[in-house]
């Protein structure tokens, strides 16, 4: 499988705030990606300068091997870059339903859909995520884990090549975090799309979901490897769990 | 609230008592029946100061004419009454209003709205249903040049303005020779000012200086101040109430002192002197009418006929209106006389084609010549345009209002150069 | 162009610029806090004018004092309207206040019209001038800008001094987190809105002292669409961006008619209106968010 | 997207159904009640007014405090029109060229303020907007363009074109059918809006625009979009309203600011981004407005009190009982409150 | 038995018409630490808005230190120390820091003891004290997190109710934190009224616990009893 992400050594700076100290990776198709890391040690920064919301003041990003560092956030959707947002954010004015049939039309996956086939598939992936019965629930009464598995539903429908997830499963129950890992994976599986996460704090989950963990401390990436190493790796136990799983 | 009938609370009151008995064939001396008038008045908006005393001054005449009992029409006589509704100085509402009035309380005559843009509104409703309208509020000269059949016009047309003005100052300093005109950037305003402007050319004046400000503007210093050094002969413009009060006051305070200063319809408000104090001594204005006016049936000119009350008659039945309003004791302003003047124009000519039909009555307009408590009424047959009506020219002495031109109807000579003058 | 008239362009753009930011203040306070637009905001500076327009014109008390006396009905019109309307509409979308406010604005005009009737009316309180270059300077009109000032200064403390200004800031940033730190939102709705009012109405009696004419029901009209536009260039709920931007409107009208002057066959006064709502696009252009705002 | 997209087209068709009957239900009512046309055709205007105000601001969530500089485009469009034909002939072409000038003049306005203003958010562009409104009349009258203060004055031309027979028919009856017109227009452009991507890119933006944003949506095109077909509508209803019916077109009066907020008032007190709001708005309005001024107002005159024009201070109590009891507006009511089936037929 | 501090009764609430809470009852002892479990959605923010006032109760009775306080809005709450660390923060996100705890201290006796607070937050949560300048809303995820308990803290509270405050937070400050709040109460003699979706270790830290779904509790108990019955906390619970 080709690269599809390319992150070359990234900084960014708030102030006297360093956020980013010269970061790298990259990310393969198919892979399933975890970012960990203490409070503040950058991770939602490299979030939002991989999906355009921040520009880098240093290093650049591509994508498919092309340099979309300069790319306004819309454009890097349309060429297939998803994103949920930590607070979720959906519409909270409109139906479960037309969010995620508009995730649908919109994505990169919409061109030249009509509205009828776009709610077919909204319908299919309510299902997919689990939403069933909310379909006609306007978004802004659900509760936040429901409006979390709203947001992945419409990045799901937008059926993009790299999926990017903040904090999805934050302030869920341990059932509703696995069944959303779970939907991640199966979607990995059923749609081909390559997920980075930035699976936080829950180690559990960290572990069950990931293929590879990338751990960042003070805006630098401080290792990386598969959960198990990483996730008993001293340093790791030390600037970020506290004590050993 | 058909207003007019003077014993109307009576009159109600034995109609109702007295129904079955007219039934039973009571037969009063003579069949008095009623006759509609009807208007759209602004009395609320920007034009409610104007609508309120038309109200008024309609109301008056009405009231006179019931009392001479009524007019007669081919044998019958018919008293009036007076219809209105309040259009909010809103173009949207007259029509709906216009409608009404003709189509459900059954009325035949109307006065217009006030201001060109209600008008133009009204106009195709009321020329759709037939019914002629008196434009006793628009001075506009625009609005008869558009081929309207049945809408007439009572008062001199704002191009005309200050005609009397310039003739004054002509005759009484040959010495003048510049003119400065500041006016608010309005329709009837900028009427006015094109039409002073160009006839102080052709009196041979320089007008040095021709600027506008907006309407609804806060502070005139900019378009005053280079007043101080220009130091023009005279001053006129001007153009609403709160707008020509400004301009008088901050024009006493920067001391802008020309020979004379002219200002469009503020000053005729009688409490101008109270509202500005000093700053107001010496301001002349045109006037369509004063109260002081010396029309009367023993001066009719050549040509006219003398109808309606007498200037003193109609400032009575004014003032009794006024206190039913609850206005307190007040002096008609010559909105007031405006409206009064309509109904006048309208009932002789109903008189004269003794015929309520409007085709009829339109044309009995044509031939009218009437000297009126408000002077010469006269139209053009063509356009419907008032050309037989004057300004006269009032100008604020020691705090009172005084007509000081033409000549002839003059109480005082005018106060000439103004106080201050430093020439 | 003459020294003379610079100088005046410069002197009473600064003026009637102090007396539009007084005149504004009070829309950006209410927009700040409660985020309502308030259309009626002309027709409470109607009041204020009016306020001294019978306090001095009919009962002869000094102009400086009436300001007092908006103040205190600006204290009472505040909570009256607040407890009888607004505080039915603070959670409510936000153009059904828009909507209450056009109401109200239209109840204050149409009443005043019903007691004082629709003339146009204006007082002389007459302190005289000094000459300079040619050009007098009006000490009424010095005076009311001097009060105007007082005024927004003794609001700047209130709101950036005073623990109720803290507060107040805490309730615009966020309402629930207000409530978790024991902030009375309600009553810190009600003081603001009726804070706005205050000012706004006093304002009114500034305008009415340095104007001295044109007090009528619908006088106010103009005002709300300045206030709006002066509130927006400096960065709506921001104190001194109304200060600013009032001070910076003055002059920019002033200024631009200097310039606009110069030119044969139009009406300068008129375009400066023109230019001067080119500033405020302009400026919001390269800010979107006006002069003093993040 | 597909050459026809039979479901946009068959929803839009039911979600428009019910304004459509309500405006029919109007013209019958216009020619049936004879003296009352005239209100009917004003309760249209507020109603077509807000419907077509509604579309930009219930769609995106912007209030274009200016919109009226879009009926006053039309108006000075349509006048141009005619006065280009006036003295070439063209009999009753004026009125489809005097609407497609209006229409061309009124899309570029919107275009270009759209593509400028669009870029703030809220208030901030609320207000701008009303800078361009006013920036607009200052401009005709300062610059003394297009007949300046004084305004273009297109009745004589009209009558010379159609003669006054036919201008009094133009004026009255068939600027009201025409009005009528562009009300099912409006009502159709809305629902098809609302059925298609354009529709759900904007509820999105509405909801909220930085979500949207970063979904995907083009955010620009589609509000500068919504925009100009808001505005050729406003402009349709200007040059109907003012240069058709009034013949007069006078800065004073075309740019007021009132209208907008008229608008604005009958959106809200029927519903926000509902399609029956702003008829149900305009019923409340001007049914109020009428009913105070031209029945309450002389039962209190007849009874001593001196109350017309006094007539705002009995309808502003009333709109503000009206607001504070339904905040969402009337139709907002209904359809909160309502069973479902109901609700359906309300939106 | 020991002295309680907080006590519900049959406490309903809701939004709009939708009933949330549906007769919960619970209490917390002076000092001590209840925890309350659910699944997500089962209304356990809806309860702690509920008792503190955020949203009006439907019926029932709160009682604070033995006053009734059931309809008391929330600023008379917080004046008497009842007082919530809400979910998602509701931080003054233009305001600096230093700000945001300043406001923190809103309340008589927050400003009584304003210094000796402010002292103990920032030595809690140093990286506050490095960002005290910092606007809110550019904070990190966690590091808000620390800057709205540390806000709440600012208030004195004697009973605090902090709604899943280890969200966001990298593992190893949530333990701290959990820590802190031992700690605390018994410096401070605080109470606390926990949610929270780590049960493991909420159980050890708290003296008793609800288990509350739908609305309604259907499990209490001290948590070595609780644990015993794991099986059935599983299946309430999912785990
Ligand atoms: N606009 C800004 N101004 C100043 N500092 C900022 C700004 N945005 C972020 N920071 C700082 O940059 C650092 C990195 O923030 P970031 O949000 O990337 O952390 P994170 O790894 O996502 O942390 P968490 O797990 O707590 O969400 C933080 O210390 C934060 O305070
Ligand atoms: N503002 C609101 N308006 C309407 N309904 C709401 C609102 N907030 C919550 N709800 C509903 O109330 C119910 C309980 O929600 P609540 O947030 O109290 O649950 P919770 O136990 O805190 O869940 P979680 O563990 O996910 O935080 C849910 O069904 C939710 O949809
Ligand atoms: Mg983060
Ligand atoms: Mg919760």
């Amino acid at each position: 499988m080709g690269e599809l992400l390319r992150v070359e050594s990234v900084s960014k700076r708030f102030g006297g705030v360093v956020a980013l100290d010269k970061v790298s990776f990259s990310v393969d198709e198919g892979e399933l990606i975890a970012i960990i890391g203490p409070n503040g040690s950058g991770k939602t920064t490299l979030f939002n300068v991989i999906n355009g919301i921040l520009k880098p003041d240093e290093g650049r990003v591509y994508f498919l091997g092309r340099d979309i560092t300069g790319l306004p956030p819309y454009a890097r959707v349309r060429l297939g870059i998803a994103r949920t947002f930590q607070v979720p954010r959906p519409w909270p004015g409109l139906s479960v339903l037309e969010n995620i049939a508009i995730g649908a039309l919109f994505g990169s996956g919409g061109r030249g859909l009509g509205v009828a086939e776009a709610l077919s598939q909204a319908r299919n992936i309510i299902r997919v995520v689990g939403l069933e019965g909310k379909a006609e629930v306007l978004a802004g009464q659900l509760t936040a884990p429901e409006k979390k598995l709203l947001e992945l539903a419409r990045a799901i429908a937008m059926k993009p090549r790299l999926l990017l997830l903040d904090e999805i499963v934050a302030g869920m129950s341990p059932k509703d975090a696995d069944r959303v890992v779970d939907t991640v994976r199966k979607v990995r599986d059923e749609y081909g799309i390559t997920v980075v996460s930035m699976v936080e704090h829950v180690m559990r989950v960290v572990a069950r979901f990931a293929e590879r963990v990338i751990v960042m401390h003070q805006g630098r990436i401080l290792l990386e490897g598969s959960p198990h190493e990483v996730l008993r790796h001293p340093k790791v136990v030390e600037v970020y769990l506290g004590v050993a799983p | 609230f058909i207003l007019g009938d003077r014993g109307e609370e009576g009159a109600t009151a034995t109609e109702t008592g007295a129904r079955e008995g007219a039934e039973a064939g009571e037969t009063p001396a003579e069949e008095v029946e009623t006759l509609v008038i009807g208007a759209p008045l602004s009395l609320s908006g920007k034009y409610a100061k104007e609508g309120e005393m038309s109200l008024m001054g309609a109301l008056a005449v009405v009231n006179w004419i019931n009392d001479q009992g009524g007019i007669k029409v081919g044998g019958k006589t018919y008293k009036l009454e007076f219809i209105f509704y309040d259009d909010e100085s809103n173009p949207d509402r007259v029509v709906s209003l216009v409608e009404k009035l003709i189509a459900e309380d059954n009325v035949n005559f109307l006065l217009a709205p006030y201001s060109s843009g209600l008008t133009a509104k009204a106009a195709p409703i009321a020329e759709k249903y037939g019914a002629i309208m008196l434009s006793h509020g628009g001075a506009s000269d625009k609005i008869f040049t558009q081929g309207y059949e049945f809408i007439v016009q009572i008062l001199t047309p704002a191009s005309r303005y200050f005609v009397s003005v310039l003739d004054m100052v002509k005759a009484i300093d040959p010495e003048a020779k510049t003119v400065a005109i500041v006016y608010k950037e309005s329709e009837f305003a900028r009427t006015v000012a094109e039409g002073a402007k160009s006839y102080a050319e052709s009196l041979g004046f320089e007008v040095v200086y021709f600027k506008s400000y907006p309407a609804d503007a806060q502070d005139l210093t900019p378009v005053l101040q280079p007043l101080k050094d220009i130091n023009p002969d005279v001053l006129i413009g001007g153009g609403h109430f709160a707008d020509g009060q400004l301009l008088a006051r901050q024009l006493y305070e920067l001391g802008i002192k020309p020979k004379l200063i002219g200002l469009l319809v503020a000053p005729a408000i009688p409490d101008f002197y109270d509202n500005l104090g000093e700053a107001a001594e010496g301001i002349v204005y045109p006037s369509q009418w004063e109260p002081k006016v010396k029309y009367s049936p023993d001066n009719v000119p050549e040509g006219y006929e003398w109808y309606g009350p007498t200037v003193e008659e109609f400032i009575q039945y004014f003032k009794e209106v006024a206190r039913e309003r609850g206005k307190g004791d007040i002096m008609p302003s010559y909105h007031a006389a405006d409206a009064g003047a309509a109904i006048l124009f309208l009932a002789k000519a109903i008189e004269k084609a003794g015929s309520l039909d409007p085709e009829k009555v339109r044309e009995a307009m044509n031939d009218l010549a009437l000297y009126t408590f408000y002077g010469k009424l006269k139209i053009d047959p063509e356009t419907g345009l008032q050309v037989g009506h004057d300004m006269v020219v009032g100008q604020w002495q020691n705090g009172k209002k005084v007509i000081v031109w033409p000549r002839e109807a003059s109480e005082a000579d005018p106060l000439y150069p103004l106080p201050g003058y430093s020439g | 162009m003459e020294v003379g008239q610079i100088f005046a362009t410069i002197l009473y753009g600064t003026l009637i610029g102090v007396i539009y930011g007084v005149a504004t203040v009070g829309l950006n306070v209410i927009f700040g806090v409660l985020r309502i637009v308030n259309v009626g905001h002309g027709a409470f500076i109607m009041v204020g004018a009016y306020t001294t327009l019978v306090l001095y014109g009919s009962l002869g008390v000094p102009p400086p004092i009436t300001i007092a006396a908006s103040i205190l009905l600006g204290a009472v019109l505040g909570l009256i309207t607040y407890y009888l309307v607004i505080k039915h509409l603070v959670d409510a979308p936000e153009l059904a206040t828009l909507i209450a406010t056009f109401a109200i604005g239209i109840l204050l005009q149409e009443t005043v019209k019903a007691i004082y009737g629709s003339d146009t009316r204006g007082f002389s309180w007459n302190l005289g001038f000094a000459e300079v270059l040619n050009v007098n300077i009006v000490y009424s009109r010095l005076a009311a800008a001097l009060l105007g000032l007082l005024l927004l200064i003794a609001l700047y403390a209130l709101i950036y001094r005073t623990k109720l200004g803290l507060a107040m800031r805490a309730v615009v940033q966020d309402k629930e987190g207000a409530m978790v730190v024991g902030i009375n939102v309600d009553r810190i709705y009600a003081l603001s809105y009726t804070l706005g009012i205050m000012i706004t109405v006093a304002s009114g009696s500034v305008l009415a002292i340095y104007l001295q004419s044109g007090i009528h029901p619908y006088m106010g009209e103009i005002y709300t669409l300045k206030g709006f536009v002066i509130a927006v260039m400096g960065g709506l709920g921001s104190i001194i961006g109304a200060f600013v931007a009032g001070v910076l409107f003055g002059l920019f009208e002033n200024a631009s008619y200097l310039i606009l002057s110069q030119i044969e066959g139009i009406q300068p006064l008129v375009l400066t209106r023109s230019i001067a709502f080119l500033l405020l696009l302009t400026i919001l252009l390269l800010k979107p968010t006006g002069l003093f705002r993040r | 997207m597909t050459v026809i997209d039979w479901f946009a087209l068959r929803t839009s068709l039911k979600r428009a159904a019910p304004a459509l009957a309500l405006y029919t239900i109007l013209l019958i009512l216009y020619f049936a009640v004879p003296g009352k046309s005239q209100l009917i055709a004003q309760i249209l205007f507020y109603a077509v007014l807000g419907q077509a105000f509604n579309i930009f601001m219930g769609m995106t969530g912007y209030v274009d405090f200016g919109y009226v500089a879009f009926l006053a485009a039309g108006a000075y469009g349509f006048s141009i029109a005619i006065l280009l034909l006036s003295g070439v002939g063209g009999g009753w072409m004026f009125i489809p060229l005097g609407l497609l000038i209006a229409a061309i003049i009124a899309a570029s306005l919107a275009g270009l303020v759209g593509a400028i203003a669009l870029r703030l958010r809220g208030a901030y562009f609320a207000i701008a907007t009303i800078g361009v409104n006013e920036g607009l009349r200052y401009l005709v009258e300062g610059l003394n363009i297009l007949g300046g203060s004084i305004g273009l004055y297109i009745v004589k031309d009209m009558k010379e074109l159609v003669g006054r027979e036919g201008y009094q028919l133009a004026a009255t009856t068939l600027a009201d059918m025409l009005m009528f017109l562009l009300a099912g227009v409006a009502v159709l452009t809305t629902s098809l809006i609302l059925s298609t991507r354009m529709g759900f890119a904007l509820q999105a933006i509405r909801e909220d625009e930085d979500a949207a944003r970063a979904l995907g949506i083009n955010v620009t095109k589609y509000k500068i979009a919504a925009f100009m077909i808001s505005g050729v509508l406003g402009g349709a209803l200007g040059a109907l309203n003012w240069a058709l019916k009034g013949g007069v077109v006078e800065p004073a009066q075309v740019f007021l600011i009132l209208y907008t907020v008229e608008a604005i008032v009958i959106v809200m007190l029927g519903g926000a981004g509902t399609l029956l709001g702003p008829i149900f708005g305009a019923l409340i309005y001007i049914g109020l407005n009428f009913t105070s001024n031209v029945y309450i107002a002389p039962v209190l005159e007849s009874a001593g009190i001196k109350a017309t024009g006094l007539h705002l201070i009995i309808l502003a109590p009333i709109l503000l009982a009206v607001i504070i009891a339904a905040p969402q507006g009337l139709v907002g009511a209904i359809r909160s409150r309502a069973p479902s089936r109901l609700r359906e037929i309300v939106v | 038995m020991t002295k309680q501090l907080l006590v519900v009764e049959n406490l309903e609430a809701g939004y709009g018409e939708m009933q949330v809470l549906w007769g919960i009852s619970l209490s917390v002892a002076e000092r001590g630490i209840s925890a309350v479990l659910g699944p997500n959605g089962a209304g356990k923010t809806t309860l702690l808005r509920a008792v503190a006032g955020i949203i009006r109760p439907w019926s029932g009775r709160i009682t604070f230190s033995g006053e009734d306080v059931t309809l008391s809005p929330p600023h008379v709450k917080v004046g008497k120390g009842l007082v919530l660390v809400p979910e998602g923060r509701h931080l003054f996100p233009e305001l600096s820091v230093e700000e945001n705890l300043l406001l923190g201290a809103y309340t008589k006796l927050g400003r009584y003891n304003l210094e000796e607070s402010l002292d103990l937050v920032y030595s809690v949560f140093p990286r506050l004290k490095e960002r005290r300048e910092q606007r809110a809303g550019t904070l990190s995820g966690g590091e808000q997190q620390m800057l709205a308990i540390g806000r709440a803290l600012m208030a004195r509270p004697t009973l605090l109710m902090l709604d899943e405050p280890s969200q966001g937070l990298a593992p190893k400050i949530a333990i701290e934190i959990l820590d802190i709040l031992q700690r605390l109460r018994g410096e401070w003699g605080l109470s606390i009224l926990l949610v929270e979706q780590n049960i493991v270790k909420s159980l050890e830290i708290a003296d008793y616990a609800y288990v509350i779904e739908q609305g309604r509790v259907v499990l209490e108990g001290e948590p070595e009893e609780l644990s015993k019955k794991g099986d059935l906390i599983k299946a309430y619970l999912g785990i």
